[in-house]
């Protein structure tokens, strides 16, 4: 692996990709209605094939470029048109109730990104360089997305939460130079899975109770048992 | 030799302590009528109600068990084995080895508790009180007894509550006058005045239900039980006074293989001791009133905080010595 | 003991534990299995009192790789002797099988004495802790006898709830004695007693948790509510043998393996728990009206008065004064066997009263003795034993505890005198609130008149029971005069464990050699010739006895209504104990609220006079207000919604993250 | 790679699979109870072949000792709950509360469920175990899903995000951890196997062991149901079908812990690596002490058993996180005895509750009084959960202890606090649940043949506890001399 390091170019679009991947997540918290956050999220997922391909490219993997199709195709198309329909069949109220306000919980996601970067870099000292800021900015997308599954009721938010996070730990797999094409194989089986549950999910909510929204659930977890 | 004149001293010890114990009884009765002014019964009254007694026929209550039939027997021998173990005017008989101060309350706590027993088998309610508040009141007397063996065990170099190993120690003015010991004596006199059923405790002479304790236990009794249970009450009296006289002035005791000689100069120490203690009695008597039923756990409170306060203060004393 | 004899008593504690099983699968034989059962603890008393303490067995059966190993030495022999007799005793009485209850608890009773017996034999400590626990869950079983009452379950509950706690803490104390050595055996954690604060410790875990089975105060609460409940022979072992099997581990711990360098203070906290749960233990058993809580209340007063012995042994040992060590420890090991002994009468006998009159309650008994004579004798000698009156069992162990306790203050040290006087008063308040309770026991249940036409119908009971009763009897009356020979049976455990003997030949106790002591037999030979006296005198007039009407002051005839005449114009459970409560009362917490009548009304006035155990208000109830508050805490938790679950994860993680960060900058 | 699967490893994993995929297309549920029983026994013997071929280690599998055991325990309890899932089945149809086209899913899942534990258990390579504990999450989550009460819907979303979540953060520690062994064994499938990572421990760089550590920790802790991560557990009991309760708190916590297990060995390895023992014994005392609490206040049996699990699988780490043979035999011991224990008790309590058609404390009471068969084979199973003897947990919590005291007498205390308060409320409950006044029985009296599963568990927890004959005690001891 030759030397990695600014003024190089598979450093420096890797850099930038990684960087496009955590300002999406900070939008995603920015997002107070769902068809723009299910675009958001479309969004991530194409900048995350492109950091894929990259990955590629400067790896000489040609698996990456496989998982770079599947996440463009999967995360980039399919699950972002199938949420858009649920939206529109079930006709779910558009905006959405956020259980922290939007600025705090930005504030917060900067506080986490500063955390993550503290505890990534110095730890990985060893590793090339690429990797540990790859390492970094997943952890971030990853602590985003966690973050905005804590500070959002409505489901549907829940969910894009959870993909998002998703797309942090592909990013984190991709990475790392060498990672055996098991973990794509997991990537692409998650998301379908995920998708498949989820959408048995929003069914069978949709089925039981008439919103989407997590805490009706949580007012049927109230009854003391 | 000398284990055959123990045992003569011991019979003729007996013997006497029948003989004398309702005519003690009788003279302090006798006194405190004096002292009131009054001509008083004879001191031998006693002995011609317990014969009198003894003649008449036996009235049982119906709800009687044998229980009630044979306390009295067991009240007496308990009693007159405690008279028998405290030696009036001779050491080292041959109960000397068993005449320990704790069996001596044992036997005491064992004829009360008999006599209790009787008193609940009848059923009736002023068998009820007596027994109650008699073992109530013996409860309280315990530890007193207790605290003032600690001084004597503690203080002594025998270390031992055999009632005439003490005497003899305490014969040779071993260790001269103790503050201890003399706080001890004001609290045995307390635990012997509630014990023998005198006043301030319980009244002796009356006949009121609700004030007498011991008088309630023995109503339902006639005919020659109540003659026993009268002769126990005044040995219980003749012993708690030998007990006082022979631990706190043993003047004139001498060994029992002394002869008849030295015997004589023991009956005469014993006959004056008895004679003082049943004048302080009567005079006691006359001039206090019964106490009020729940004043007595305090009065012998005092008993017990006395005996203690000595025992502190052997100790303290004991360890600058 | 020979390895062939120790096998024998081990088929023996396996062939019971195999009885209580076949009495599950045999509802209809098992008065003959009991009957089995009694002989075969008779034949085990008699094996251990033949051999003599030695060799060791190891089982099949033990934690996985390491054997359990069975010995009997000097110390558990006495007690194994009591569990053995107790149990024949208690099972012949079990043979009277009547109701339900009985045939529900049929099958646990052997298995209870099988476990004792196996805690006892056990020489390692996973085999001591097995047995102790084992023994719990079967008297747990048999308190659940009767779970038809709701009382009976939370008794049964609170009961195994300070079981459990109890074995905790002895695993624990166990665990730090095993440390040091290679295996769990006794013989291997005898060579590394332990020092210095880890000793202190074990001494807290070891009077913790042996004090809370035994019924030391504080702990003493559950021992009171479970022992009434089951079934006679049931509760009779439990107050008779179980608490000594308690007792046994403490002085196993204690005395055997923390080894003989333990200094003078480790006695005090045993005087002081020991003083308090007498004087407790007996205030309880003056004041409480149900029989069998009396009985067992007065357990906890007994189980203080021993652990008063170990207190005394143990300071004495510290301070190498070995007579007096050996004194104050025979005094314990006698009072274990007498208790056990007339513990055991007295809850036969009550059981007895219990299924005649059908009710425990004193305030419903009453006149048993007219139809009970052989029972109501029985109980006599029973309470003449626990109420300490010479020449029985229960004064011999009571006479060696105050001389002991008299001569501790040789000890030294202001303080300590002051704690042993103190001790030794105490002593002598228990014994005389002792009597006061066991005339309150007799006086009450078991004279008088009939408080309930139901009471007045009472029968002697079957056969078996009466041959019990009787034979215990004559053991406490036998123990009560000849103290002397039980003591050879205590002696050489006092040797192996306080280097030092007592001085007792068969007749005589003393304190040290030279001293004079207290001749039981020659005071019964005085006494009985002070009884004989006066019938002498008295033969020649024999009259004719005449019975009439009870005199009561002139007190009118009892209306036709009422043959027994009227209860109320007899002394009751609760009077008799009135100056009690009255006097001594602000230390049980007595309580009376009277309400008076006001005039012209017909609401008759109400005096409600009641008490509680000082521990359940000091100790039981907070510590249950604090599990309720953490559990209504914690149980927040449950009610989570996915969000705040999520949540927490959440702050889990970043709490790990800033260990790292921080770990990484320093 | 390839040729790893063709061994009986393979053969162990494939099975349940493959019959997962059968049971997909078997229309009739009768059928399909039938064969899930049936595929469940086979799975067992054939992993019961499994000790023969110790010691293989290829790219994807790795057969050691306790793979082995944790193998056959899964694999025994897995066929014990489907012969009870049959009859279980059968009453819940008759009774209209699972229809029929759902129990072709439940099946399925059910197969697909034991074939993923198996896949953790015996898998070399992180990535293998990762994507086998996703598959095992997902069917749990659609199984609880599957009565479709409102109920059992929150329980199974619950689930599903918390699991979801929690192996998220597992997959991201994986990622780090290859980062980790990437210097020393580089790229390619070596850095991922369990082996490579063992053998490279003692030079990788203990900063980034470290951050690894605490993702994996966190992510297979939430599977293990360890303290602040359980709140997933008690609802998924509560709400799912019982035999899936009966699989899910023996084996997942088992699994979980199996794999903290293999991670603590390579932690320990590495000696610029925090030591791993502070953690999990802090996390283990934290679940003993919080399931102790929250089982006081607790209405509802099943909840009240899964937060049991949770206290016994508290017990587990803290022994594993004392670390050493001792304690290492202890905990596993103890996780064996109380997998076996728990199971038979759901088995009880599932019957009792389709009997009695509730499943409060309030519905079943006095068992004894006219079923004494349930009520004692109840009552035996609560009294050895309660650690008393003589049955196995007892002789375990006492090893347990002792090498708690080992370490430090203070933590002995607290973790022995935690089971007395734990013994006494199940001790009560035992009381309530078998003795009393009984309710009525509206649903079918189970026959006694059902409770032959139960006693087989018991006679096994009593042996292992008391008279554990020496193979077996051997077959431990490598065990714990084996994982550092």
């Amino acid at each position: 692996m030759q030397h990695l390091g600014y003024g190089v170019l598979a450093y420096d679009v890797a850099h930038l990709l990684g960087g496009a991947a955590l300002v999406a997540s900070f939008v995603l918290l920015y997002q107070r209605r769902i068809p723009a956050l299910i675009n958001t999220y479309a969004a991530q997922g194409i900048i995350l094939a492109a950091a894929a391909a990259w990955q590629g490219h400067v790896q000489h993997a040609a698996h990456l470029y496989v998982t770079a199709a599947l996440t463009l195709f999967a995360k980039g198309a399919i699950i972002p048109v199938l949420l858009h329909r649920i939206v529109r069949a079930l006709d779910i109220r558009r905006t959405i109730e956020t259980a922290l306000g939007v600025f705090p919980s930005m504030v917060l996601g900067v506080v986490l990104v500063a955390l993550a970067i503290e505890v990534v870099l110095p730890t990985t000292l060893g590793a090339a360089t690429l990797a540990r800021e790859d390492l970094a900015f997943a952890l971030s997308v990853v602590l985003l997305g966690l973050l905005m599954m804590i500070t959002r009721r409505t489901a549907i938010t829940q969910v894009i939460g959870f993909l998002s996070m998703e797309n942090g730990l592909i990013l984190a797999a991709v990475g790392v130079a060498g990672m055996p094409l098991v973990v794509e194989i997991s990537g692409a089986f998650l998301v379908l899975a995920i998708f498949f549950v989820f959408g048995v999910f929003v069914f069978r909510i949709r089925e039981r109770f008439d919103s989407l929204d997590v805490s009706h659930l949580d007012r049927v977890g109230e009854a003391p048992r | 030799m000398s284990t055959a004149l123990g045992f003569v001293a011991f019979v003729l010890h007996t013997a006497l302590m029948l003989a004398a114990a309702p005519v003690a009884a009788g003279l302090v009765r006798w006194l405190k009528g004096r002292l009131l002014g009054r001509a008083g019964p004879p001191p031998w009254q006693p002995w011609l109600e317990i014969v009198r007694l003894s003649r008449k026929q036996p009235v049982f209550a119906e709800n009687a068990s044998f229980v009630f039939r044979w306390a009295p027997g067991v009240v007496f021998a308990a009693t007159l084995a405690a008279a028998a173990l405290v030696p009036s005017f001779a050491l080292h008989m041959t109960t000397a080895p068993i005449a320990d101060l704790i069996v001596l309350a044992g036997l005491l706590s064992l004829g009360r508790a008999a006599l209790a027993l009787a008193a609940m088998d009848v059923g009736t309610a002023f068998g009820g009180i007596g027994a109650s508040r008699e073992m109530t009141f013996a409860a309280y007397a315990e530890p007193a007894l207790v605290l003032v063996l600690t001084i004597f065990t503690f203080a002594l170099l025998a270390s031992t509550t055999n009632l005439d190993a003490l005497a003899a120690q305490l014969h040779d003015f071993a260790f001269g006058l103790r503050v201890s010991l003399g706080l001890a004596l004001l609290s045995l006199l307390g635990v012997a005045l509630a014990d023998s059923g005198r006043l301030p405790v319980d009244n002796p002479a009356s006949h009121l239900e609700l004030a007498m304790v011991h008088e309630a236990m023995v109503l339902e009794y006639s005919g020659p039980p109540l003659a026993l249970l009268e002769l126990s009450a005044c040995l219980r009296l003749l012993l708690w006074m030998t007990l006082i006289g022979t631990l706190f002035a043993p003047f004139g005791l001498g060994p029992a293989d002394a002869g008849p000689a030295g015997w004589l100069a023991g009956l005469l120490g014993w006959a004056f001791r008895v004679v003082v203690l049943s004048a302080a009695l009567a005079l006691l008597e006359s001039t206090l009133a019964k106490m009020r039923v729940f004043r007595v756990p305090e009065f012998l409170g005092v008993a017990v905080l006395l005996a203690l306060l000595a025992v502190v203060f052997l100790f303290v004393s004991q360890g600058f010595a | 003991m020979s390895a062939v004899l120790l096998l024998i008593l081990a088929c023996v504690v396996a062939a019971l534990a195999a009885l209580g099983l076949c009495a599950a699968v045999l509802p209809r034989r098992i008065a003959l299995l009991h009957a089995v059962a009694a002989g075969l603890c008779g034949a085990g008393a008699a094996i251990t009192l033949a051999g003599t303490p030695g060799a060791s067995v190891a089982l099949p059966v033990g934690l996985p790789g390491m054997a359990i190993h069975l010995a009997l030495d000097p110390l558990s022999r006495p007690f194994l002797v009591l569990v053995f007799g107790a149990s024949a005793a208690a099972l012949t009485a079990a043979t009277d099988v009547h109701g339900p209850e009985d045939v529900r608890a049929a099958p646990f009773l052997p298995v209870f004495v099988a476990c004792m017996a196996f805690a006892l034999l056990a020489a390692d400590a996973f085999g001591l802790l097995l047995g102790f626990e084992a023994m719990s869950v079967a008297s747990w079983a048999l308190v659940l006898a009767r779970h038809a009452d709701a009382e009976a379950r939370d008794a049964a509950a609170l009961y195994l709830g300070m079981a459990a706690f109890s074995a905790a803490c002895l695993v624990i104390a166990v665990a730090m004695l095993a440390m040091p050595s290679p295996d769990l055996t006794f013989a291997s954690m005898r060579q590394h007693p332990p020092d210095g604060a880890w000793a202190a410790g074990v001494l807290g875990l070891a009077t913790l948790g042996a004090g809370a089975k035994a019924g030391l105060f504080p702990l003493h609460v559950w021992l009171p509510r479970a022992h009434p409940v089951a079934p006679a022979p049931a509760s009779a072992l439990m107050s008779g043998a179980m608490t000594k099997v308690a007792l046994y581990v403490l002085a196993r711990i204690l005395f055997d393996l923390c080894g003989d360098a333990t200094p003078v203070w480790w006695g005090v906290p045993l005087v002081v728990l020991g003083a308090a749960s007498a004087t407790i233990g007996v205030l309880r058993a003056v004041l409480e009206d149900d029989l069998k809580a009396a009985l067992a209340c007065s357990t906890v007063e007994n189980v203080g008065l021993i652990a008063i012995g170990f207190g005394l042994a143990l300071a004495a040992r510290g301070a190498d004064l070995a007579p007096l060590a050996a004194l104050a420890l025979g005094a314990a090991l006698l009072h274990v066997l007498a208790h056990g002994t007339f513990k055991t009468l007295l809850f036969l006998g009550a059981g007895a009263a219990d299924h005649a009159a059908g009710t425990r309650l004193l305030s419903r008994l009453g006149g048993l003795v007219h139809h009970m004579p052989v029972t109501t004798g029985c109980m006599i000698a029973g309470c003449a034993a626990l109420a300490a009156l010479p020449p029985s069992s229960g004064f011999a162990s009571e006479w060696m505890l105050l001389q002991s306790a008299l001569a501790a203050p040789r000890i030294g040290g202001l303080a300590l005198q002051t704690l042993f006087a103190c001790a030794a008063a105490l002593i002598a308040l228990a014994a005389a609130l002792a009597a006061t309770a066991c005339v309150r026991i007799i006086g009450v249940g078991f004279l008088g008149r009939p408080r309930v036409p139901r009471t007045a119908g009472a029968q002697e009971p079957a056969l078996p029971v009466r041959a019990a009763l009787i034979a215990l009897s004559v053991l406490t009356a036998f123990i009560g005069l000849f103290p002397g020979l039980v003591l050879r049976l205590i002696d050489p455990a006092l040797r192996h464990l306080v280097g030092g003997g007592i001085a007792a030949t068969s007749l005589f106790i003393a304190t040290s050699h030279d001293s004079p002591g207290y001749a039981p037999l020659a005071i019964g030979v005085l006494l009985a010739a002070g009884a004989a006296l006066p019938l002498l005198v008295l033969r020649r007039r024999r009259m004719q006895e005449r019975d009439a009407p009870a005199w009561a002051c002139g007190f009118a005839a009892s209306p036709p209504w009422l043959p027994f005449g009227d209860p109320a114009t007899q002394y009751g459970a609760a009077s008799f104990a009135q100056p009690v409560r009255r006097t001594l009362g602000t230390l049980m917490l007595a309580t009376e609220q009277s309400t008076p009548a006001d005039p012209g009304s017909p609401v008759p006035a109400r005096l409600v006079a009641g008490f509680t155990d000082p521990a359940e208000p000091l100790l039981f109830v907070p510590v249950g207000r604090v599990r309720l508050r953490l559990s209504s805490a914690f149980d927040r938790l449950q009610f989570l919604t996915v969000r705040r679950t999520l949540s927490l994860m959440f702050a889990v993680l970043l709490l790990f993250l800033t260990a790292i960060a921080v770990l990484e900058a320093l | 790679m390839i040729h790893d699967l063709a061994t009986t490893a393979g053969a162990a994993i494939l099975l349940p699979l493959f019959a997962a995929l059968v049971l997909g297309l078997v229309p009739s549920w009768r059928v399909g109870a039938i064969v899930n029983a049936v595929a469940a026994t086979l799975t067992f013997a054939v992993v019961a072949f499994l000790p023969a071929s110790i010691g293989q280690t290829g790219p994807l599998l790795l057969v050691d000792r306790l793979a082995v055991h944790l193998s056959l325990l899964t694999a025994f309890v897995a066929m014990t709950a489907s012969w009870f899932s049959t009859a279980y089945v059968r009453v819940e149809v008759s009774q209209r509360r699972l229809n029929k086209a759902r129990l072709r899913q439940y099946h399925a899942m059910f197969q697909l469920f034991c074939g993923a534990l198996l896949a953790v258990l015996l898998s070399n390579n992180l990535g293998i175990t990762w994507v086998a504990i996703e598959a095992a999450t997902i069917a749990a989550a659609l199984v609880i899903g599957l009565p479709r009460t409102a109920h059992a819907v929150e329980a199974s979303w619950k689930f599903f995000v918390l699991c979801g979540a929690g192996i998220a953060l597992a997959l991201f520690g994986t990622t780090v951890l290859y980062l980790a062994a990437l210097p020393a064994l580089g790229p390619g499938l070596k850095a991922m196997s369990w082996t490579g990572l063992r053998q490279a421990a003692p030079t990788c760089d203990g900063a980034v062991l470290n951050l690894a550590f605490v993702f994996l920790l966190l992510g297979y802790g939430t599977k293990a149901a360890l303290a602040p991560l359980h709140a997933w557990m008690p609802d998924a009991h509560a709400e799912g079908p019982t035999p899936m309760s009966a699989i899910l708190s023996g084996s997942v916590l088992n699994v979980a812990l199996f794999v903290i297990l293999r991670l603590r060995g390579v932690m320990k390895a590495n000696h610029a690596a925090i030591d791993p023992a502070f953690p999990l014994v802090a996390l283990g005392l934290l679940s003993v002490l919080l399931a102790a609490f929250s089982l006081w206040p607790r209405r509802d049996v099943k909840r009240f058993f899964s937060y049991s699990s949770v206290e016994h699988a508290g017990v587990a780490a803290f022994a594993f996180g004392i670390g050493g043979p001792a304690a290492t035999f202890a905990g596993l011991l103890h996780m064996t005895v109380h997998t076996l224990t728990k199971s038979a008790t759901f088995q009880c309590v599932g019957r009792a509750a389709q009997m009695k058609g509730g499943q409060r404390f309030a519905d079943i009471t006095g068992l004894m009084s006219n079923h004494r068969a349930l009520g004692l084979s109840l009552a035996a199973c609560v009294i050895a959960l309660a650690g008393l003897p003589p049955f196995g947990l007892f002789s375990s919590e006492f090893l347990v202890a002792l090498a708690a005291v080992r370490a430090s007498p203070w933590l002995a205390a607290v973790l022995l606090a935690g089971l007395v308060i734990a013994a006494w409320v199940q001790i009560a409950r035992l009381q309530s649940l078998c003795l009393g006044p009984a309710t009525a029985d509206p649903g079918p009296v189970p026959p006694h043949a059902a409770l032959v599963p139960v006693w087989l568990h018991l006679a096994l927890v009593l042996a292992l506890g008391l008279a554990m004959p020496g193979a077996v005690f051997a077959w431990f001891t490598s065990i714990a001399q084996a994982t550092p």
